[in-house]
């Protein structure tokens, strides 16, 4: 065994979040970590990484007792760990990202530049991403680039342990791929993977070993041929579901939102479609294909440079996310934490914030008002832990808070409600609730546009489905007759 | 999020929570850093009732009353602003540069005009440095460290001289009483009052709270973050106005010279009062107790006749002893 | 025009004969209004001679940049060099710069402690305390609390000066108690205001006030008057502000100044500063009498459309 | 990332890159912003070669060589300390402790060895600063705001009064030229150069630099952030020092009240040349092209004789509009 993890346990200010968890692994294992949000996976691998300390338990690696006190005893031993969220420093270049810390130096003591740039460039060809400049600063490149990046970075000393938090999260088609060949290549070489994800079928892929955490407790140890999705489902959340994705009726109404082409200089062009009350429309496409883009124009949130917005009654062109709001639009954004929420403001701050004037009584808030509202949101859409509505919202965990920027925005009232990447770190049981919802909320006569890189998702939990590349709507698609192939085709292939 | 040095990690990092302090709950909420607040200015307060036979005479806390005001005044101007994750260093010159204008215009205008534009005058420097800011994106500390230079300047221009208005009705606000209270202490109150309402229940309060903890999310939400921060910036301005007029009125002569650091002042109150200076966390009543806090540190030093340039040096030490105690009882989890 | 970098071998005046003149001013800080009636009075004197031209320069309190706007106005070429150095205690880098361009060098107000500079004209601040000292005496026979006010910081050596002068006719006067404020009035009424409100708080007693400038005192006497205890403490200051003259003349408690007068001293500044670039012998140190100012002569030196 | 409003967004934000300004491109990097800075210096100078028969004269471009002196020193540690996050308010203060000790010891001691002590002072108060902010978590505003305070009395402390050393060697360092250049300013270049290759050639640079972008990221990559925060208010006191001995020797005398209000032109400084306040970007060289743009605006003002209070109005209007034009220039994503 390269590593032991025995009677693990961690409390946040008393609040227990792991119980005592064992786990083992070694070299050319993948172990998978999955569990539902907030089992604990995330506080697991910070231990692990020795960016924090358990409060109680042991850890071994090649039998030896250890005590990693911070991230360095944890490079020390052999341990690189790519975390959840991307930690790069933006202002710096990938060479300085890569290298923190360890330089090539000339005599004297000075960095060599030059000699760093060709070491960054050596490792980032070595992971098969070549195509990055180490010059450039890491807050230029796409997400999907400086995840790749980021693991390029845990690679640079050769590990014996690489731990990776949810690293597909941002990824897609072709990054996919080159991460699982590479996780294949390591595993050659005697690397122990700690992999975790909230994508089943890809866990089932590439793991040897499932550990399913709940509560901060192991509650199940399996392999992928002895299991299916289904029950790894019911063990992460207690209950197995009846069906992922509910029956779809496409019961289509009038037009709600239409699109006609709209373009913005360097990020997309031509961009038509109508939403209709009461459909689902899913927009897929591979990281990168302009559909955030797209669908921040659309709410006001940037200018477009050209095309059409328009809503029933004559409506649109909004110069504002204020004017799509009053004209019926809301938009869940992609990035949780960075413009979906005020993380330190409490939940109930957070799901008003919308509709802060809903609840005035003369100037004022009325707060009782207010606090009714807010427990009705809370137990519609079963936001936890229920008295959650004083706590900061950077307390949830990631799918209650995905749950509380759903609650603002159905605070609204919206006609057309707009999802950029809803499920992305949320587990399988929130996801199904989350369809669930979106699909009671259809049935209401809400339009959804459901933006999603996860192919089963979007072809699952829509009407139909239209497809972007490089900036271009290039193909579209009803869900129950498309496959994923088909759908990946349109991805991909080249928009003329 | 990118870590940054200016405060204390927010919620989500991962830092470890401090144990061992006993915490104060009460039907749920944790209590303890207001009650560690109430109990600082307690120990404060008590000390010097018990070692100053003059600590208690009604003089002495009249005093202490009036000169809290222009602090005070200037850090609910100020605790506005940083909500909204800025700052405004402008304030001192603003005091000078209304109380002058208000002194000037009163021989020519009915007292209550002239100070409506004296008020006018903070506001105006207050638009301008809100525009600057949120219009044209620029850093609140530089915009308002030019305003600074700028608004002092103005103060010169308009008169070098210091102003003494003849008309004794000028003085009334600054100094009349209003029963037991100093009227210009009670306008400061009323100031927390409808700041603090202000800020926790109406719309406008809440987006500038939010909009220090995330622009981005607030604009999202269809609220114009730009006004907003206007506005935060015209409070302030307003706030260092009426600081200013009831300045003058108090002392009955206004200086173009007047109000130099007194930034500094209200921003200490803020902090002291657990203000985040990223913006998105502080509350009007824990920033009159830094108020309240700075006063008495003053009054003590005073008090026990500590010599002017001990109590500098003391002033520091203790306003770090006192966000040392605050920080160790700030709840994390 | 870029002439005279060369240090000239001699000090003193450069030219003769009756000008023009361009005359350099630099200010240790323009923001009090005695420090600028001082550049104002200078520049007015300057418009009634009519061929001398003036530069002002504001240092805002900072030594260095002092030095700084000497060289400026050095390079710009001017024929002499006025300081008003006010509670600077000593400038040898400009004096010694203004000596390398043998340019001649008249100081105001403030007589600097080392250097070389060519003629002062000022008052004498310990003179000014002694004569607020002795007229508090001749008020209080039975004795009483004196409290001193003082303008800070602690290097404030024209202050110090004041004080001292005071506490030397005081402090050897029988029954006369000296309650000296602990915080600084920092020169500006609203200090004067709130020291003195700490000092009634501390000392009920009080029987007189000295500040170490009217700006204080003006802020003292509302305090007092707040207090209501303007029958009982009597206000001494210095300078001639022209409220202080007002306050004087209209019989309140405020009893006493000392006339400290920018406008003579600035006026006589420039005056000298000529004679001496049209080659006249001059006095080296002229002391301006600061007489004292009481309800009985008040009238002669109030002006209420003056500028200071 | 939480947004914030102290500062324009960074390089990971999704906003669009202004388009329609001309841009220069040289060998693949985008040279806007520095070829703006050099234009911005250039005209400055050239107009002021062009209007004024003095600019161009030896003794005032000597004059403009000494007076960027304190500024220039005081800016490089300020942006040490800028890029980690922080603020070091208290340097002006420190120029009075440090210079004030200086004096006092060289009637005793060598003068090299006064001069050490000096600067150990400031490193001294550095120490403490970074401590403060690195092992308590404390904010830096804060904190150096208190240093501010503290070590002003404590210049008092040791001297109530200046203090002039007799000795005509100590002037050697602030008056004598080394060639065409005063002595003191090619110490500030050397620290400037010197510093420039710390912070852009050396690991502990590279650290200071990554802290301001994500501390969290540089602890996590195994370097000890804290110490580094430590070092750059160290290096911040010891710059503050190495100003006070310099100026104090170039005034020929030191003053416990002298350098109140230093730390706004350095912090200028540091902006002028496009650091962000909120750490992780600035450089040395721009932040020598802010202290440039500093001196050249107040050599112009009193060349061209502007009053003194106009001359406070004009400086804040510059710096708005410097930024201004600086901003406009900036690339961004
Ligand atoms: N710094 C913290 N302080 C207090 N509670 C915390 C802290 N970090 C995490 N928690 C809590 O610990 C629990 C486990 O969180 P963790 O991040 O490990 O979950 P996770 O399994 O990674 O979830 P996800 O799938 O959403 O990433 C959650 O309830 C979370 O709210
Ligand atoms: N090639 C690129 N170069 C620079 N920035 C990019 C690039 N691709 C995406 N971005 C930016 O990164 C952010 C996150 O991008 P993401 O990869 O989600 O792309 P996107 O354009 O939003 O497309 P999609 O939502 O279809 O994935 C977006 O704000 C986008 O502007
Ligand atoms: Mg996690
Ligand atoms: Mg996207």
């Amino acid at each position: 065994m390269i590593l032991e993890l025995r009677g693990v346990r961690k409390d946040y200010a008393g609040v227990q979040v792991l119980h005592g968890v064992d786990l083992a692994g070694r070299g050319g294992e993948v172990l998978a970590v999955v569990g539902a949000n907030g089992a604990g996976k995330s506080t697991l691998i910070k231990i692990l990484a020795g960016a924090q300390a358990m409060s109680e338990g042991e850890m071994r690696i090649d039998g030896e007792r250890v005590e990693l006190r911070s991230p360095h005893d944890a490079h020390a031993r052999g341990i690189r760990t790519v975390y959840q969220e991307l930690t790069l420093v933006p202002q710096l270049s990938v060479t300085e990202n890569l290298l923190m810390g360890n330089y090539p130096r000339r005599r004297g003591g000075l960095i060599d530049w030059p000699a760093a740039h060709a070491r960054a460039k050596e490792l980032l060809v070595g992971i098969g991403f070549g195509a990055i400049d180490p010059r450039t600063p890491a807050g230029r490149l796409p997400v999907a680039r400086q995840q790749m990046v980021e693991i390029a970075k845990a690679l640079v000393d050769e590990p014996r342990v690489l731990v990776l938090d949810e690293p597909s999260a941002v990824l897609a088609g072709t990054d996919l791929e080159a991460l699982f060949s590479l996780i294949a290549r390591l595993r050659e070489r005697g690397v122990l993977v700690v992999y975790v994800s909230h994508r089943l079928a890809e866990v089932l892929d590439i793991a040897t070993t499932i550990v399913v955490i709940k509560d901060g407790l192991v509650i199940g140890t399996t392999e992928p041929s002895r299991t299916d999705e289904g029950e790894l489902i019911g063990l992460m959340a207690g209950r197995r579901p009846a069906q992922i994705y509910p029956d779809r009726r496409a019961g289509r109404g009038e037009p709600a939102l239409t699109v006609s082409a709209l373009g913005r200089a360097g990020e997309f062009d031509g961009v038509s479609f109508t939403l209709h009350a009461g459909e689902i429309v899913g927009l897929f496409g591979l990281v990168g294909s302009g559909r955030s883009e797209m669908a921040r124009c659309v709410f006001g949130a940037e200018p477009a440079t050209s095309g059409q917005v328009r809503v029933p009654g004559g409506g649109g062109g909004f110069r504002t996310p204020a004017e799509a709001i009053a004209a019926g639009l809301a938009l869940v954004t992609e990035d949780r934490k960075g413009s979906g929420l005020v993380l330190g403001m409490s939940v109930a701050d957070n799901i008003m914030l919308a509709t802060l004037r809903s609840t005035l009584r003369g100037p004022l808030i009325d707060m009782a008002r207010r606090r009714r509202t807010v427990a009705e949101m809370i137990e519609r859409l079963d936001i936890r832990p229920p008295h959650c509505a004083t706590m900061a919202a950077g307390h949830l965990s990631g799918g209650n808070q995905q749950k509380a920027v759903l609650a603002k925005w159905l605070l609204a009232g919206p006609r057309v409600l707009i999802l950029d990447e809803p499920t992305r770190g949320v587990d399988m049981a929130t996801r199904v609730e989350i369809y669930r919802m979106i699909d009671g909320l259809a049935r209401e006569g809400l339009s959804v546009l459901l933006i999603s890189s996860d192919l089963t998702e979007v072809l699952g939990a829509t009407d139909r489905v239209l497809v972007m590349n490089q900036g271009r709507i290039t193909g579209e698609a009803r869900s129950d007759r498309a496959t994923e192939d088909e759908l990946l085709t349109y991805a991909i292939g080249s928009a003329a | 999020m990118t870590g940054r040095l200016i405060e204390p990690a927010p919620p989500t990092s991962s830092a470890a929570p401090r144990r061992g302090l006993p915490r104060l709950v009460v039907g749920g909420r944790d209590l303890t850093v207001q009650a560690a607040f109430v109990a600082l200015i307690v120990l404060l307060a008590g000390t010097a009732a018990l070692t100053s036979d003059t600590f208690l005479t009604q003089a002495n806390i009249t005093n202490l009353l009036k000169q809290m005001v222009t602090t005070g005044l200037l850090s609910f101007g100020m605790l506005v602003v940083i909500l909204t994750g800025g700052i405004d260093l402008s304030v001192g010159s603003v005091v000078a540069f209304s109380g002058i204008i208000t002194a000037g215009l009163v021989s020519g205008l009915p007292i209550p005009v002239a100070m409506l534009v004296g008020l006018a005058a903070g506001i105006g420097v207050g638009l301008v440095n809100g525009t600057l800011v949120a219009r044209f994106g620029l850093a609140p500390f530089v915009v308002t460290l030019a305003a600074l230079t700028t608004v002092r300047g103005l103060a010169f221009v308009y008169s070098e001289v210091p102003i003494a208005p003849e008309d004794p009705g000028f003085l009334t606000l600054g100094t009349a009483m209003a029963g037991p209270l100093p009227l210009s202490t009670l306008i400061m109150l009323a100031v927390f009052l409808a700041g603090g309402v202000f800020l926790s229940r109406t719309p406008a309060g809440r987006s500038i709270v939010a909009i220090g903890g995330n622009a981005e999310t607030v604009r999202l939400a269809g609220i114009n973050v730009r006004r907003h921060v206007v506005l935060a910036y015209t409070v302030s301005g307003a706030c260092a106005g009426l600081a200013g007029i009831i300045l003058t009125s108090r002392v009955g002569i206004a200086q173009p010279s007047v109000g130099v650091a007194f930034e500094l002042d209200a921003i200490a109150a803020c902090v002291i009062g657990g203000a985040s200076l990223a913006g998105g966390r502080g509350s009007a009543r824990a920033t009159f107790g830094g108020v309240v806090v700075l006063a008495l540190i003053n009054n003590l030093l005073n008090l026990y006749g500590v010599q002017a340039f001990w109590q500098q040096v003391l002033k520091g030490l203790i306003i770090i002893a006192v966000i040392l105690v605050q920080r160790t009882n700030r709840v994390r989890s | 025009s870029s002439g005279s970098n060369e240090p000239a071998a001699s000090g003193g005046a450069t030219t003769g004969g009756k000008g023009p003149y361009t005359i350099g001013v630099a200010n240790f800080m323009l923001s009090g209004p005695y420090f600028s009636g001082m550049d104002k009075a200078i520049a007015a004197q300057a418009k009634k001679k009519g061929n001398v031209t003036i530069i002002s320069t504001d240092a805002g309190g900072d030594a260095a940049k002092l030095a700084a706007n000497v060289e400026d106005l050095l390079s710009k070429n001017v024929d002499a060099v006025i300081i008003s150095g006010g509670p600077l205690e000593s400038a040898p880098a400009a004096l010694n710069s203004i000596k390398a361009a043998g340019k001649p060098v008249v100081l105001v107000d403030r007589k600097f402690q080392t250097g070389e500079y060519t003629s002062w004209i000022g008052p004498d601040n310990e003179a000014i305390g002694k004569q607020d000292g002795e007229f508090i005496a001749s008020r209080l026979p039975d004795g009483g609390e004196v409290a001193i006010i003082k303008g800070g910081p602690a290097d404030n050596s024209i202050g110090l000066a004041r004080t001292n002068g005071v506490k030397s006719v005081l402090g050897s006067k029988p029954g006369i108690k000296l309650v000296e404020a602990p915080a600084f009035g920092e020169w500006g009424s609203d200090g004067g205001l709130s020291v003195m409100e700490n000092l009634l708080a501390t000392n009920p007693k009080l029987a007189a006030v000295f500040c170490e400038n009217d700006a204080m005192c003006l802020g003292a006497q509302r305090a007092i008057a707040s207090a209501g205890k303007d029958e009982q403490i009597i206000i001494a200051g210095v300078d001639g502000q022209a409220e202080a003259l007002k306050a004087i003349l209209d019989g309140t408690n405020y009893v006493v100044t000392g006339l400290n007068d920018a406008d003579v001293i600035g006026g006589k500044g420039l005056d000298r500063a000529v004679e001496i670039l049209q080659g006249a012998q001059v006095e080296k140190d002229t002391v301006v009498p600061s007489p004292m100012v009481t309800k009985d002569n008040a009238a002669q030196y109030y002006d209420p459309d003056g500028a200071f």
